[in-house]
């Protein structure tokens, strides 16, 4: 069953790479229109543009049947939806970085593009777009669309907020459009000039993950704190009430512009009454008895329970997430001033390795911590099968690079072969027992995935302590270096460059290059591939360029990875239609039956 | 000659310890006229308190009481309900405990100590039941204008509470010792007793309000007519308030008899030991000192004359059981001693040291012994005994002893 | 001493306690590693960001300047924003106050409710088989964490019974039946390992008050069982256990947080963890505030109602 | 004699042998003292010789996962959601638990019996500054230490000994404190005093010798609540490292799965109570033999 579940949604959430490379206006071919989005447009797609459809990335049903579920569900009514998490402080999109806040906002904003449910790009605010040449895009934006409050979103509106987030000194996601030279606004058109083809920008101008292209209303300025906390957006939903710590109130926007194939207006629910249970066993026991329809996510021993039962519909969705250990390549204090500016902390990074031996920065450690680990026991044991191993680092839901590199077995990638790891430790000098010892950092979430590593480290020799530490520590306590092992991991990555630039690059304090390096894994070719692929708008040049980066990150053992977890999102009885692609929570053509 | 007020049998009662059977009080019999004042003397730990508790049927579960009768006023004490019984505590029989800090409820009003007992004993038409009760103690307080309220602040006065109606509103700690022995005596008259229990009421007081104390107790029994029981330790205490008197020692009582007799002409070596230790009874300790030797295990207490280890006179006879010998009754009232030297076959000499003990003397006190156990033995023939010889623990068959017996009061 | 005096001293004294416990936590959060900075741009972020943002919210000052800016706006009633969000801390602490005071004064009321009837009864039927069943009733409460308990609830109860809901607050003015049904089960949470502890307190305390003398004074005035209980007996017996309940003010406020993960509310113990968890130095400064408030004026009003229920107390006794 | 206790009789780790004497009494007579007591020794026996007596390593995958408890299996009491044996994991789980418990409270006492003997000894200003430092730590809230000693260290036994006991300190503080008080103007202290003999001498050889029992009663009644303490940290998070078998983890930990597999949770749960109930009836029987009143009425 999860198996079924498993393989369609690695198979089904993939860009088309045909139409993307054309639409992207790659090979040379200036001026392609890009013909996307829900109303009328993108002949082939066939209903793709649906924001959720029927089962999203879930098996049973196969993917893509929107259809139905939609027109004829369209009965209103309001869904409780239940939120795994503590708190959800703010949502202007040019802040949150947040899986579980994309979330939210994705309900209640369109970016300029989005991820249909095959996790496909397409046209979101933008009905369509062209590259009249490597560095120019041109969005034609629908008609029609306003903000909650009533203002139009046009190119103007688009403008402002991009600008807007180029102006930010503390968004996180500046960096994301400082490749941007200048944008002109005509109405409906928006043009966007960068300083150089830049092959990620279109990701980033997606709603939801894509973060930097989610269009924030102009309000946002006059004041951020009361935008951050009640957003107006443009999206089928608009927040009218929250309870911090406890619920967030959304409510159907009456004059949301996009409809169904049938022309039914979108969204057929009245509202979402958003419930912040920060507890899984509370989330499953309210699920169960239908105190929520909902569940943004179950944890596997849960979802297992209700894959048992049958009024319960598990859906799985990578959400562009990957998890892994990151080694210590280096001594810290060997760079003083690199370390410095990644750390951020404005202190000399520790002495405590001069003198002394790491382990680590062998590769032939690295390689056989890597392959020392057994993946698809860690995806049954640590996360009850919703997850995938992961061999190498890019993940399902960047499709078009996890097909090009060989899908669920990548070519070259980490495969468990304990006899090799002993062998590739004897060859490090490493013989005694234990071979040696190490700590690792990492966050409370992570603690079932390395209770199962620990455990297999151990069986070729190498004790692993784990050191749990709550975030406000733990991300300190990362740059600090002061043990072997990070864990590690990003989420909703659609792209690539999410989750390497910043992560394995060599460090550049201009281009913010290799900014979040855990494992100081400082290489200047790896480097370079990286830039030529990023200066590669074209997928499959870029899928060309990858293999060599993949072979170089496999090669150097750069960074451990394990799994793409697969989010269970819990649908209960009569719930249907909720877009769960990108581990997203659409409620754009979710009904209620009955 | 009238009914005494209250008439006790072979009052026996014993707690299950650890370590086994513990007799507090052993086959005791005694009785108080109306009006009277009954002493009972004894050193700590020999069983007064649980005598009086024991008639009052006031030790719960933890002892068990066992008596052939117990007359008060014509009816049976131990044949009444439960709430017959508390209809008769602190009403008909009140009691006086010994530590008036203690023995007041810290935490309520000394006016309502003593409303609640005129409310449950007298007739204010004020309401009694739980729930009034609790309204009273816990919302409403008690109301100064009720019957019972005012009644109480009459009573402080006639103990001689100056500004009653203020100390009324005051609580135990506010008052200082004799003043709150004053208000448990004013609490034990509240039920219009006609007897009052007074166990050592001034033994934890000051010895400059002693007298005070016990003067009040006595001048307000004889003004109402109330007979008291004064348990004490104290044979001054003894010589100057009581009419008779009955001297307890490890569980038993040892010599009964009027007070003026008792002191003048002791008849057991226990009572001539405290009367040796006058001077100095002031403090409960000094006793031991005064007569060598210790009081006994009153677990799994043996047979025979509780004293004898102790005693000067001690002889062969000394380890039977105890009887009653009644003394030449030229007294005018009964004058009882439980003392094998009193068997007046037993030849005693000037220093009251036994000199020689008959064989009949054994043999008369082995068939009195006999017919004491049958009677005990058998309900039927104790019962038959007790009504037709009043009662008597004496009340054997045996000829030699049957004087005891006859000019009993 | 007369109440105002000694209101006024156990006042003074409070604040004084408050004060040193905001001071200690106001430079203990800043010296445990955890940049609120960093937090708040999602973990991952790029270090001329963190600078900036750092910047803007102040943390780049000294830190006793931070104090005293702190301090003089504390002194006008100003507790502050949260870095983090921007809200005023007040604003958010009064929100989490009404979730909170409803669980632990629920979770008390429930407590006491279990602990008064079975300790008495445990006492007066001391050694029967009422005994032996509320004392097996206590060390279950005694032995089982409150977050245990709120799971178990929710799955036998909350999962089961339509009228009682799994999860979140629903505050009072909404009606106090949904109030009351949404609260119910943390409350019990609560409330029924503190009942096991005020059980056995209440039990062993009553129990010596039945040996005490006044109690035989009672009987000997020929009332009955229950009016010698509860009339003479309670209000003795209740003191020692009122003044260990707040005492035991600190095992309710541990409880409380956990119950609040494990039923969605959020409350004041939520907010402190989520606020430390966070590094939003004013909102945990501000929820620490209010928490030693809370203590300091359980303290108060326990006393007081010790010096109530015991008259043999002077205001400021019982040292 | 006015001292509680006679002080001519011998010590053994500063109790007097008498207070031994009169517990062991109480044990011989009391059928619940003796329950606490075979309680408590058949638990400590079973952590100190957990290596030994564990049948598996408890750290090692090695079965199915979630396995019912069988008598007549591999894992008589099941097996966790890794796979690991149970009963291993409850047996080094006592170790910690009762250990974290121990550890808590003794550090709680240490504190804050020397604050407590010497904030009664000495009083005035000393008695001031000490009982005030006492009142800030009550008001502290110590789930606060707990996360910021996890912060500074990361997750440990010694976080949690440390930020629980540091929640007891003031109840030791006072009691000693109080205890302190009255036995200062006994005959015997001031004895002690005009003979010369040294404030630590005084402190450690005539006051503290008194104060122990009701510090031993109370020790009892909280090493129960600590072992929960130390549950609900571990289910915050803040607790012993995850790895770490402790019961009040396994109870924690066992929740996600109690319908599924209701005994990871519910074994370590009965006991944490058996436990409990053992040690409050050895405790019992600690107050009965100090005749220490568990509750002070003033």
């Amino acid at each position: 069953m999860i198996e079924d579940i498993e393989k369609a949604d690695l198979e089904g959430p993939k860009i088309d790479r045909r139409t993307t490379v054309k639409l992207l206006g790659a090979s040379g071919l200036a001026a392609t229109a890009g013909c996307l989005g829900g109303d009328g447009g993108g002949g082939d797609d066939g209903g793709s543009g649906d924001d959720g459809s029927g089962d999203g990335g879930s098996g049973d049903d196969g993917s893509g049947s929107s259809g139905d579920d939609g027109s004829s569900g369209s009965s209103g009514g309001r869904l409780s939806a239940g939120w795994m998490t503590d708190e959800i402080e703010f949502l202007d999109p040019h802040m949150v970085d947040l899986g579980i806040q994309i979330e939210v906002h994705s309900n209640l904003f369109n970016g300029l593009l989005k991820l249909d449910e095959d996790t496909q790009i397409v046209g979101d605010a933008a009905a369509d777009w062209s590259l009249p040449d490597e560095s120019t895009y041109v969005f034609e934006l629908h008609e029609g669309i306003t903000f909650h409050n009533g203002d139009t979103l046009d190119a103007e509106a688009v403008k402002w907020s991009l600008e807007r987030l180029m102006g930010m000194d503390t968004s996180p996601h500046t960096g994301k459009v400082s490749n941007v030279d200048s944008i002109e606004a005509d109405g409906l058109e928006l043009t966007i000039n960068l300083t150089e083809p830049y092959a990620p920008f279109v990701s980033f101008m997606l709603r939801g993950p894509g973060r930097a292209g989610t269009i924030v209303h102009e309000s946002a300025a006059d004041d951020p704190d009361e935008y951050a906390r009640m957003p107006i957006g443009s999206g089928p939903f608009e927040l009218t009430e929250r309870t911090a710590g406890q619920s967030l109130t959304l409510d159907a926007y009456d004059d949301y512009w996009e409809t169904d194939e049938d022309g039914n207006q979108l969204p057929y629910l009245d509202g979402v009454d958003i419930e912040l249970i920060p507890e899984p066993s509370t989330m499953w026991s309210a699920i169960q008895g239908g105190e929520i329809g909902y569940a943004n996510l179950l944890t596997g021993e849960f979802a297992q329970q209700a894959e048992a039962g049958n009024s319960i519909t598990i859906q799985t969705a990578s959400a562009g997430e990957w998890t892994g250990i990151a080694p210590l390549h280096t001594n810290p204090a060997d760079h003083v001033e690199t370390v410095r500016w990644i750390s951020g902390l404005g202190e000399d990074p520790t002495e405590m390795w001069n003198g002394e031996d790491i382990p680590t920065s062998d590769r032939r450690v690295r390689e056989a911590i890597a392959i020392g680990i057994d993946r698809e026991e860690i995806v049954e044991r640590a996360w009850f099968g919703y997850a995938e191993p992961a061999h190498t680092l890019y993940n399902p839901s960047i499709g078009w690079l996890y097909e090009a590199l060989g899908s669920g077995e990548p070519d070259p990638g980490f495969y468990y072969d304990p006899e090799r790891a002993e062998e590739l430790l004897d060859e490090a000098g490493y013989t005694g027992d234990p071979r040696f010892e190490a700590t690792i950092l990492a966050l409370p979430e992570d603690q079932r995935e390395l209770t199962v590593v620990q455990e297999q480290l151990s069986e070729i020799g190498i004790e692993i302590e784990l050191d749990i530490q709550q975030q406000s520590s733990y991300w300190d306590n990362t740059y600090r270096y002061e043990q072997l092992l990070t864990a590690y991991g990003g989420a909703a990555d659609v792209d690539p460059w999410m989750s390497d630039f910043k992560q394995f690059g060599y460090p550049n304090e201009e281009t913010t290059e290799g900014a979040w390096q855990r494992g100081l894994y400082f290489d200047e070719d790896y480097s370079a591939l990286l830039n030529e692929a990023n200066a590669t708008p074209d997928l499959e040049d870029r899928a060309e360029v990858y293999q060599d980066i993949n072979e170089k990150f496999i090669e150097d053992a750069a960074f451990i990875t394990t799994v793409f977890p697969l989010n269970p999102k819990a649908l209960g009885e009569g719930v249907s239609g909720v877009g769960t692609q990108g581990g997203l929570s659409n409620f754009h053509r979710t009904s209620l039956d009955g | 000659m009238n009914e005494p007020l209250l008439d006790v049998r072979g009052l026996t009662t014993s707690f299950e310890t650890g370590q086994g059977r513990l007799t507090a009080v052993d086959d005791v019999s005694f009785s108080i006229e109306e009006g009277e004042v009954f002493g009972v003397v004894g050193e700590s730990g020999s069983g007064k308190s649980v005598t009086a508790l024991s008639v009052m049927r006031l030790l719960d579960d933890a002892g068990t009481v066992e008596a052939d009768e117990v007359w008060f006023d014509g009816t049976d004490l131990l044949s009444l309900s439960e709430a017959e019984m508390r209809s008769i505590r602190g009403g008909e029989i009140s009691m006086i405990f010994q530590d008036p800090m203690t023995s007041l409820n810290p935490v309520m009003t000394i006016g309502e100590q003593i409303a609640e007992v005129v409310r449950h004993h007298g007739d204010t038409g004020e309401r009694t039941g739980f729930w009034s009760e609790m309204r009273r103690k816990y919302v409403t307080g008690t109301s100064t204008e009720s019957r019972s309220w005012r009644r109480a602040i009459e009573l402080l006065e006639t103990v001689g509470i100056p500004e009653p109606e203020q100390r009324a509103t005051e609580y135990p700690h506010q008052l200082s010792g004799g003043m709150r022995q004053r208000v448990v005596i004013a609490q034990a008259l509240a039920g219009d007793p006609s007897l009052i229990i007074a166990d050592e009421p001034t033994t934890a007081l000051d010895v400059s309000i002693e007298a005070q104390i016990l003067n009040e107790i006595l001048e307000l029994s004889e003004e109402f007519g109330i007979s008291v029981m004064l348990i004490t330790h104290d044979l001054g205490v003894v010589r100057e308030t009581c009419d008779r008197v009955a001297v307890m020692y490890a569980s038993e009582f040892m010599e009964t008899g009027h007070v003026d007799d008792l002191f003048e002409d002791p008849h057991h070596p226990y009572t001539e030991g405290l009367l040796a230790s006058i001077p100095r009874i002031d403090d409960d300790r000094e006793w031991l000192s005064v007569i060598e030797g210790t009081v006994p295990d009153l677990i799994d207490k043996p047979s025979g004359c509780p004293f004898q280890d102790r005693c000067d006179y001690a002889f062969e006879l000394c380890d039977r059981p105890l009887v009653e010998y009644e003394l030449d009754s030229t007294k005018r009232v009964r004058h009882a001693v439980r003392c094998h030297r009193e068997n007046e076959r037993v030849r005693v000499d000037e220093s009251g040291h036994v000199t020689d003990v008959p064989d009949e003397a054994v043999a008369a006190l082995e068939r009195r012994i006999e017919a004491e156990n049958d009677a005990s033995n058998d309900p039927a023939v104790a019962d038959s005994g007790i009504r037709t010889d009043g009662g008597s623990p004496t009340g054997g068959s045996d000829e030699p002893e049957r004087r005891g017996d006859r000019d009993e009061y | 001493m007369g109440l105002k005096q000694y209101l006024l001293k156990r006042l003074v004294h409070s604040v004084f306690v408050m004060f040193f416990v905001v001071t200690v936590v106001f430079f203990a959060v800043r010296a445990v590693p955890g940049d609120p900075a960093r937090l708040m741009l999602g973990g991952d972020a790029d270090p001329a960001a963190l600078e900036a943002l750092r910047q803007e919210l102040g943390l780049n000052q000294p830190l006793y300047v931070q104090y005293f800016q702190w301090l003089r706006r504390l002194l006008t009633g100003n507790f502050g924003e949260s870095i983090r969000t921007g809200e005023p801390v007040l604003g958010s602490l009064a929100q989490v106050a009404g979730p909170t005071l409803s669980i632990a004064g629920l979770g008390m009321v429930i407590a006491l409710v279990i602990a008064i009837p079975t300790g008495i009864l445990s006492s007066v039927k001391r050694y029967e088989i009422e005994d032996y069943l509320s004392t097996t009733v206590a060390f279950f409460g005694i032995s089982m964490p409150a977050f245990w308990i709120g799971i178990v609830l929710i799955l036998v109860i909350g999962v089961n019974v339509d009228a009682v809901p799994t999860f979140g607050y629903t505050p009072i003015d909404e009606g106090v039946s949904p109030w009351f049904r949404s609260i119910i089960l943390p409350a019990f949470a609560v409330g029924f390992p503190y009942g096991g502890i005020l059980m056995r307190m209440m039990r062993s305390s009553m129990l010596e008050v039945l040996n005490e003398d006044y109690m035989r004074t009672a009987r000997a005035k020929g009332l009955n069982s229950n009016l010698v209980l509860f009339k003479h007996g309670l209000q003795n017996a209740l003191i020692p256990v009122v003044t260990l309940a707040g005492i035991f003010l600190a095992v309710v406020l541990g409880g409380v947080v956990a119950v609040e993960i494990v039923f969605g509310i959020r409350g004041l113990g939520r907010l402190l963890i989520g606020s430390i968890n966070r590094r939003d130095f004013p909102l945990i400064q501000g929820t620490v505030l209010i928490i030693s408030f809370v203590f300091v004026l359980a303290n108060i009003v326990v006393d007081l109602l010790y010096t109530m229920i015991n008259p043999r107390i002077k205001y400021g006794g019982g040292e | 004699m006015s001292s509680r206790f006679d002080t001519d009789g011998g010590r053994v780790f500063g109790i007097r042998t008498d207070l031994i004497e009169q517990f062991v009494d109480t044990v011989n007579r009391d059928l619940k003292a003796k329950i606490g007591v075979v309680i408590v020794t058949l638990f400590v026996i079973a952590a100190i010789l957990a290596p030994e007596l564990a049948p598996y390593d408890p750290m090692a995958q090695d079965f199915a996962p979630l396995q019912a408890p069988a008598l007549s299996s591999e894992t008589p009491l099941g097996t966790d959601s890794f796979g690991r044996d149970l009963l291993s994991r409850l047996m080094y789980g006592a170790r910690i638990s009762l250990g974290v418990g121990l550890g808590a409270v003794l550090f709680g006492a240490i504190t804050g019996v020397l604050l407590g003997l010497v904030a009664g000894f000495y009083g005035g200003w000393v008695d001031d500054l000490l009982m005030r430092s006492v009142d800030v730590m009550w008001a502290f809230p110590w789930l606060l230490i707990a996360i910021m000693l996890v912060a500074i260290f990361g997750q440990g036994v010694w976080n949690v000994v440390v930020a629980v006991g540091f929640a007891y300190i003031d109840d030791f503080a006072r009691i000693t404190r109080g205890e302190v008080l009255s036995i200062r103007e006994e005959e015997y202290v001031l004895a002690a005093e005009s003979v010369g003999l040294g404030d630590l001498e005084i402190i450690f050889e005539e006051v503290f010798p008194n104060t122990v029992a009701p510090i031993i009663v109370q020790f009892t009644v909280l090493v129960a609540r600590a072992m929960l303490a130390e549950a609900t940290l571990s289910f915050l998070g803040l607790g012993v490292k995850p790895s770490t078998p402790t019961w009040g983890a396994l109870l924690g930990q066992g929740r996600d799965f109690i319908t599924t597999a209701w005994w990871i949770s519910i074994i370590p749960g009965l006991l944490i109570m058996i436990t409990v109930l053992g040690i409050n009836l050895f405790g019992d029987a600690l107050r009965d033999a100090f005749d220490v009143r568990e509750v002070d009425s003033e």
